[in-house]
């Protein structure tokens, strides 16, 4: 249960760990840094570790899905906005207000660290039922048990994005 | 338990989730602008379904429940994420700024 | 358009098209105010290479000035000298022998097909084909070969003389003439099929900036840029001078009034060329290329004398104002393509980037010759 | 034909018929003759001359008075002439510029007029024809640019061929490179 | 829609005629030359810059009699003569070539009434120095004699 | 598990070194072929064939500094280039060679390929934005709008493929292709779907690889008459050079994707020919698919942006979406 650091599974590990690094250091960009193209480029790379994660995980498909809707789509679009949307001159003023910062760090901290608490404390029932990775199961339970969700979540989708079209349209002509 | 077999264990993950959740909400309290905060909340979605997807692995009955909650968050935060940038676009072409609080000060 | 272009606090922006730019073919600046691929408005700066030859031509004789106009143009050198020494010859009254301007034409005429097809290949570039333009060039080193092998240079010819020739020609340029009329047409056909038919560039060029018949009146547009518009305008016929009455050739007229049209025109001109020259070399007479008694110092009578010619460009004007002296008192060169680029700030607004650049290109812009 | 109507359309800008009488018959010989004395005797009068194509390249040759400029111009216009060019000479010796309007027809009946307007050369001053002639802008800045002539009205009369911050008026006569 | 379909299919046809074209030139020789490494003949009427002609004694023909100086258009010719002593003609003793001026033009060769010039046939003549432009076409003459 | 990631991370490293051969030679070949196309002989000095050419050029782009424009995105400038080379090397860790030659096959791995070419726009966007520079700003959006336009019918393809074959594993799909011509999916005669459109959707899938790669006559993004470089203008020494081997090593990723969703990945043309290695089947295949992109980059001009969004949305998704409606229908029946 204690492989060396040579070791295939002690790689593994580090790899893991590795993509824990990447992962909190992407996220810690997306929320600090001063210029938001920064920011979307930490928030990518927190993705990316994501995906890794998830790759851990036993769930090759919905790693490739968060690559690809998150990196591939969220992320672009928002550097699209900021493109739009000059983003140089928030960078001039601070925070919203003097208390904003710490306040914000002190509630952050305190929810992180109650969810942490949660999350060590409680004693998960332990029975791993490990998936084979396959796509198959996926696919049945969304058209089978969730199909009602997924039509709703298309409909939801295709609103956003009429609605997203109308906005954007309506903003340009005044 | 070492920490070469961290991979192996439920909380490592939900720790990893609690960072970025906690994380998004530090953005979210902090950022002055509206895309800042767009950020922010992609991240507390990261976070949550990090979640699903690490007790879908490790504790749940069905083997496929976690990864389609996961699935089903991502294309809400992609609906969040157009919807909420169109209106950012907007915002921006009626106000000149993606600044919260001016956006707050400049009615009309 | 000709208002300045200024920095506004919109979601415009400037773009420096030039003066070092891909597109526009030598030193030429446009700016461009953007509205994301679109133009708002444009003005295009000129001047860059500006060299003052109406100055020099009040400073320096005329046999010396004439070594200038082909420094004008450096891709359709001939046609220009041609002008100014029409001018210079109807200002003077000095007869030029038959034969000088048989060979003066198709000299012209050999310059024009060399010159549209570098335009052919440049414009081709300029919408991302590369191929076309080694091509073009191939068939142009011919005619560059056999024009040199008589003028003894490749560019800047300085061949025409107030009254005839530098020297005259030999059967080997009429052999080689006469083997390149063949070859440009097996060529022709080749662009015809890679180019002409190709599907994108098709779909490029039609109805690509719109030039109406009022606008290139108001400009003064000549040269294909007028006869894409459907104005069937050409100095050569209009206006005929030097012997081209003789030759049967035809005007090519697009009524399209696009990019393509343009393209057309220039295409189809090369194969009216050809047909002059095969007719020139049919009919060539023979005879001095210099008139008997050519005055040794040019002395035009006071007065004041315009000359238009059809180079490749468009319609070339010279007018001589003279007071009887060595030199002129006033000269003034009309160069086509500084009216042809006129327009383009007008028609550009409003269109893409892209299609406003192959706009430019179609124009066929040599950027020495508008500043001059 | 078209260089009838338009020469009658010109010379109606002249109230007194004398413009008329000026003219001269179109044989080359004797307009030779009697061109370049003139010159030395003077500015012409102003009116309409009919030239000899075949002598000068060009027909109608109407020297206006400044105020008549933009009548002249729109007469021009709406017989559908194009614009070739405008420049300026500088008459050093009678102390005025002449700006010279080049214009010609795109059909066959050839006809070339020539519409030229002379000013003083110490307030050289002609309105604008870009009201008229869209492409006179980049003429009339070349011809600021080289002789110095102000286009009165002119939207941008700005350097164009010489640098932004030129002083000097390099085809003037008196101007020393 | 059978416009449609015909459009797609001109189209495409468009595109494999072109890609045949550049295919047949594929396999056609070569047709430009790789300069530095093989050169090509002048024409005998290539104009170079200007040369002086000699006389069967190996001296200059020119008579300086400075009609190419004066047909210049660019003013880039320097010429001296001197009369040596017992002679009537000048002999000259220096003739400058400013080639960073010269334009090629060739109105000094036909300004020559006796025979006295010719054009080179070189072509080489790039450098990065200007002073390697400023011919001493009376040097020139004497190392092409030696 | 352990091992998969061992092997992966053994295939980065040979992806790394296979991409970076790959550019600088594809380089070599396309000035080559360029050239005799254009009846000029290509790079010829250094060494035979100029084949010492790619190397000396990268040699030269090392000892060149690499400049960053005043008021640029410093560290956004020199991560671009890097991130660009990211998804092409990824991908290749899921490319089976042949039958044995495979990093690591994923049941995925169609996919992963997919996501990974997603995420190649955002270095072009970020290379774009933080150059500083107009012409690299408007190159990066279209690029993006180009990318995003074209993945469309690419993925409806693919698709297309992944209904026939039951399977997103690449490996399966090339197993399910037989060992002659007639079984493969450009014309699937010999397997159970006997769709005749097949050809078309090989078509619509190599022009949507043109396009997602930036190749010519969809090379908008760095359309040099009027963007001058586009994304990469800003952009000297290895900087450009990454720039430049991400722009080859997407072209091979595109070639092997289409060897395998449409020309039976190893398998031979004629079964007969079955006794020479399925690896070399593969690279031949993938460098006739090459040679295809580089003849039609010197043949053709370059598109419009609108009009190759046209093409996208008014001429392949409708017929890539009929075809998938009909392979469906005839998966129904047969």
């Amino acid at each position: 249960m204690n492989p060396s650091l040579f070791s295939a599974d002690g790689l593994v590990g580090l790899i893991f760990l590795l993509t824990i690094a990447i992962t909190i250091a992407g996220g810690i960009i997306a929320c600090n840094s001063e210029r938001l193209v920064r920011a979307v480029a930490g928030l990518m790379i927190c993705f990316i570790g994501v995906g890794a994660l998830y790759y851990f995980l036993n769930s090759p498909f919905v790693a490739m899905m968060q690559v690809l809707i998150y990196v591939g789509a969220v992320a672009v679009t928002i550097s699209f906005a900021i493109m739009l949307a000059d983003p140089e001159q928030s960078s001039q003023h601070g925070p919203i207000n003097a208390l904003s910062g710490p306040f914000g760090f002190i509630t952050a901290a305190l929810l992180t660290v109650g969810l942490a608490l949660i999350a060590l404390k409680t004693m998960w029932g332990d029975e791993p039922k490990v998936n084979d990775g396959s796509v198959k199961i996926i696919g049945t339970q969304l058209l089978t048990d969730y199909s009602m969700v997924f039509e709703l979540v298309s409909i939801v989708l295709l609103i956003s994005i009429i609605g997203a079209l109308v906005i954007a349209r309506e903003g340009r002509k005044s | 338990m070492s920490i070469l077999t961290l991979y192996n264990s439920l909380q490592a993950y939900l720790l990893v989730g609690a960072l970025l959740f906690g994380m998004g909400v530090y953005g979210l309290i902090t950022r002055r602008t509206l895309i800042g905060m767009l950020i922010a909340g992609e991240m507390i979605l990261v976070g949550a379904s990090l979640n699903f997807m690490a007790f879908n692995r490790f504790t749940a009955p069905d083997p496929a429940t976690g990864q389609i909650f996961a699935l089903f968050i991502m294309a809400i935060a992609a609906a969040e994420a157009a919807i909420g940038l169109s209106i950012v676009i907007a915002i921006y072409r009626h106000y000149r700024s993606i600044d919260a609080q001016d956006v707050v000060k400049l009615k009309g | 358009m000709s208002k300045p272009i200024e920095l506004r606090p919109d979601e415009t922006f400037v773009v420096n098209v030039g003066p070092q730019h891909p597109a526009t073919h030598g030193v030429l600046r446009v700016k461009m105010r953007m509205d994301g691929e679109y133009i708002v408005e444009a003005e295009t700066v000129i001047g860059y290479i500006h060299r003052m030859h109406e100055k020099m031509g009040e400073l320096k004789t005329y046999p010396q000035f004439l070594m200038n106009l082909s420094r004008m143009d450096y891709l359709g050198a001939m046609g220009y000298c041609h002008g100014h020494v029409l001018c210079v010859e109807k200002a003077a009254g000095i007869e030029v022998p038959e034969r000088a301007e048989y060979i003066r034409v198709i000299m012209v005429e050999l310059n024009r097909i060399a010159s549209h097809l570098f335009w052919f290949g440049a414009f081709v570039m300029d919408l991302g084909g590369f191929s076309p333009l080694m091509y073009a060039l191939q068939d142009r080193e011919y005619i560059l070969d056999m024009m040199e092998s008589v003028t003894g240079s490749r560019l800047t010819y300085c061949y025409f003389r107030f009254g005839g020739l530098y020297n005259d020609i030999d059967d080997e340029f009429i052999a080689a003439a006469r083997r390149f009329i063949p070859r440009m047409r097996k060529s022709m056909a080749k662009y015809e099929k890679l180019v002409t038919g190709n599907v994108i560039f098709r779909k490029r060029l039609e109805g690509n900036a719109f030039l109406s018949k009022e606008v290139c009146r108001k400009y003064g547009a000549s040269s294909a840029v007028a006869r894409g518009s459907g104005i069937n305008f050409d100095v050569r016929k209009n206006e005929p001078y030097s012997v081209y009455p003789e030759f049967n050739f035809d005007i090519p007229v697009f009524h399209e009034c696009d990019s393509l049209a343009r393209y057309n025109v220039r295409m189809a001109e090369i194969e009216q060329s050809l047909r002059i020259v095969e007719q020139a070399l049919d009919k060539l007479p023979d005879g001095p290329i210099m008139p008997a008694k050519a005055p040794k110092i040019i002395k035009p009578n006071a007065g004041d004398y315009y000359q238009a010619v059809e180079t490749a460009r468009g319609s070339f004007g010279v007018r001589l104002v003279s007071d009887g002296g060595k030199t002129p008192y006033r000269l003034k060169l009309r160069s086509p393509t500084y009216s042809n680029m006129h327009l383009f700030d007008e028609t550009c607004t409003g269109m893409m980037i892209m299609d406003a650049l192959a706009f430019m290109g179609s124009l066929d812009l040599v950027i020495p010759e508008i500043d001059r | 034909m078209i260089a009838e109507t338009t020469k009658k359309a010109l010379q109606a800008l002249f109230p007194e018929p004398a413009a008329a009488v000026e003219e001269i018959p179109a044989s080359p010989e004797t307009e030779e003759a009697d061109k370049a004395p003139k010159k030395e005797a003077g500015p012409r009068p102003n009116g309409v001359i009919e030239r000899d194509y075949a002598v000068h390249g060009y027909h109608l040759d109407a020297q206006v008075a400044v105020d008549q400029l933009i009548d002249a111009v729109n007469i021009v216009d709406q017989n559908e002439f194009f614009i070739e060019t405008i420049t300026g000479v500088d008459w050093i010796k009678e102390g005025e510029f002449e700006v010279i309007y080049d214009f010609s027809r795109y059909d066959f009946e050839v006809c070339r007029v020539v519409i030229r307007t002379r000013v003083p050369r110490d307030n050289p001053q002609v309105p604008t024809i870009t009201g008229i002639y869209a492409g006179a802008n980049w003429h009339e800045r070349e011809t600021h640019d080289f002789f110095g002539i102000k286009f009165e009205g002119h939207p941008h009369l700005i350097p164009l061929l010489l640098p932004e911050d030129a002083d000097f008026h390099p085809l003037r006569k008196d101007f020393k490179p | 829609m059978g416009a449609y379909f015909s459009e797609i299919f001109q189209g495409l046809w468009s595109l494999f005629v072109g890609l045949g074209i550049t295919f047949k030139e594929f396999f056609k020789p070569v047709v430009t030359m790789p300069y530095p490494y093989e050169t090509i003949e002048m024409p005998a009427r290539y104009r170079g810059h200007v040369e002086l002609i000699e006389d069967e004694e190996g001296k200059p023909k020119c008579i300086v009699c400075m009609a190419c100086q004066r047909a210049c258009p660019s003013d880039c010719i320097t010429l001296d003569g001197e009369k040596p002593e017992g002679s009537k003609k000048k002999v000259l003793t220096s003739y400058q070539l400013d080639f960073t001026r010269c334009s090629l033009c060739g109105s000094c060769v036909e300004a020559c009434n006796f025979d006295a010039l010719t054009f080179s046939k070189e072509y080489n003549l790039a450098s990065t120095r200007k002073e390697d432009f400023y011919f001493d076409l009376l040097k020139r003459l004497e190392d092409r004699n030696s | 598990m352990s091992l998969t990631l061992l092997n992966v991370i053994f295939a980065v490293v040979v992806a790394i070194a296979f991409a970076a051969l790959n550019a600088a030679y594809l380089v070599w070949a396309e000035r080559r072929g360029a050239g005799r196309i254009q009846r000029r002989p290509g790079p010829n000095i250094n060494g035979p064939f100029g084949l010492f050419q790619p190397p000396l050029d990268g040699l030269k782009l090392m000892a060149k500094q690499l400049t960053i424009p005043g008021g640029a995105d410093k560290i956004l400038f020199v991560a671009a280039p890097v991130l660009s080379m990211f998804p092409a090397i990824m991908s290749f860790v899921t490319i089976p060679f042949s039958e044995m030659i495979v990093a690591h096959n994923m049941n995925v791995g169609l996919l992963m390929i997919f996501a990974f070419a997603s995420s190649g726009s955002m270095a072009l966007l970020f290379a774009g934005w933080s150059s500083r520079n107009k012409y690299a700003m408007m190159s990066a959006v279209r690029s993006v709008s180009q990318a995003v336009a074209y993945e469309i019918p690419m993925l409806i393809t693919a698709i297309t493929i992944v209904l026939m074959t039951g399977t997103m594993d690449l490996m399966e799909i090339v197993r399910q292709q037989g060992p002659s011509i007639l079984h493969w999916n450009i014309f699937p005669l010999l397997t159970n779907s006997h769709n005749l459109l097949m050809p078309f959707s090989f078509l619509i899938f190599f022009t949507c690889t043109l396009a997602e790669t930036n190749r010519a006559p969809f090379d908008l993004g760095e359309a040099e008459s009027e963007l001058v470089a586009g994304f990469h203008i800003e952009y000297g020494s290895m900087g450009f050079g990454l720039f430049f081997m991400a722009e080859y090593a997407n072209i091979v990723i595109g070639s092997c994707l289409t060897t395998i969703l449409f020309l039976g990945g190893w398998h031979p043309p004629l079964p007969f020919l079955g006794f020479i290695p399925g690896v070399v089947w593969f690279l031949l295949k993938i460098y006739i698919l090459i040679a295809t992109f580089i003849w039609i980059r010197w043949t053709f001009p370059r598109t419009t942006i609108y009009g190759l969004l046209n093409l996208s949305w008014k001429i392949l998704i409708p017929i890539s979406l009929f075809n998938l409606l009909l392979t469906a229908g005839l998966l129904k029946v047969f």
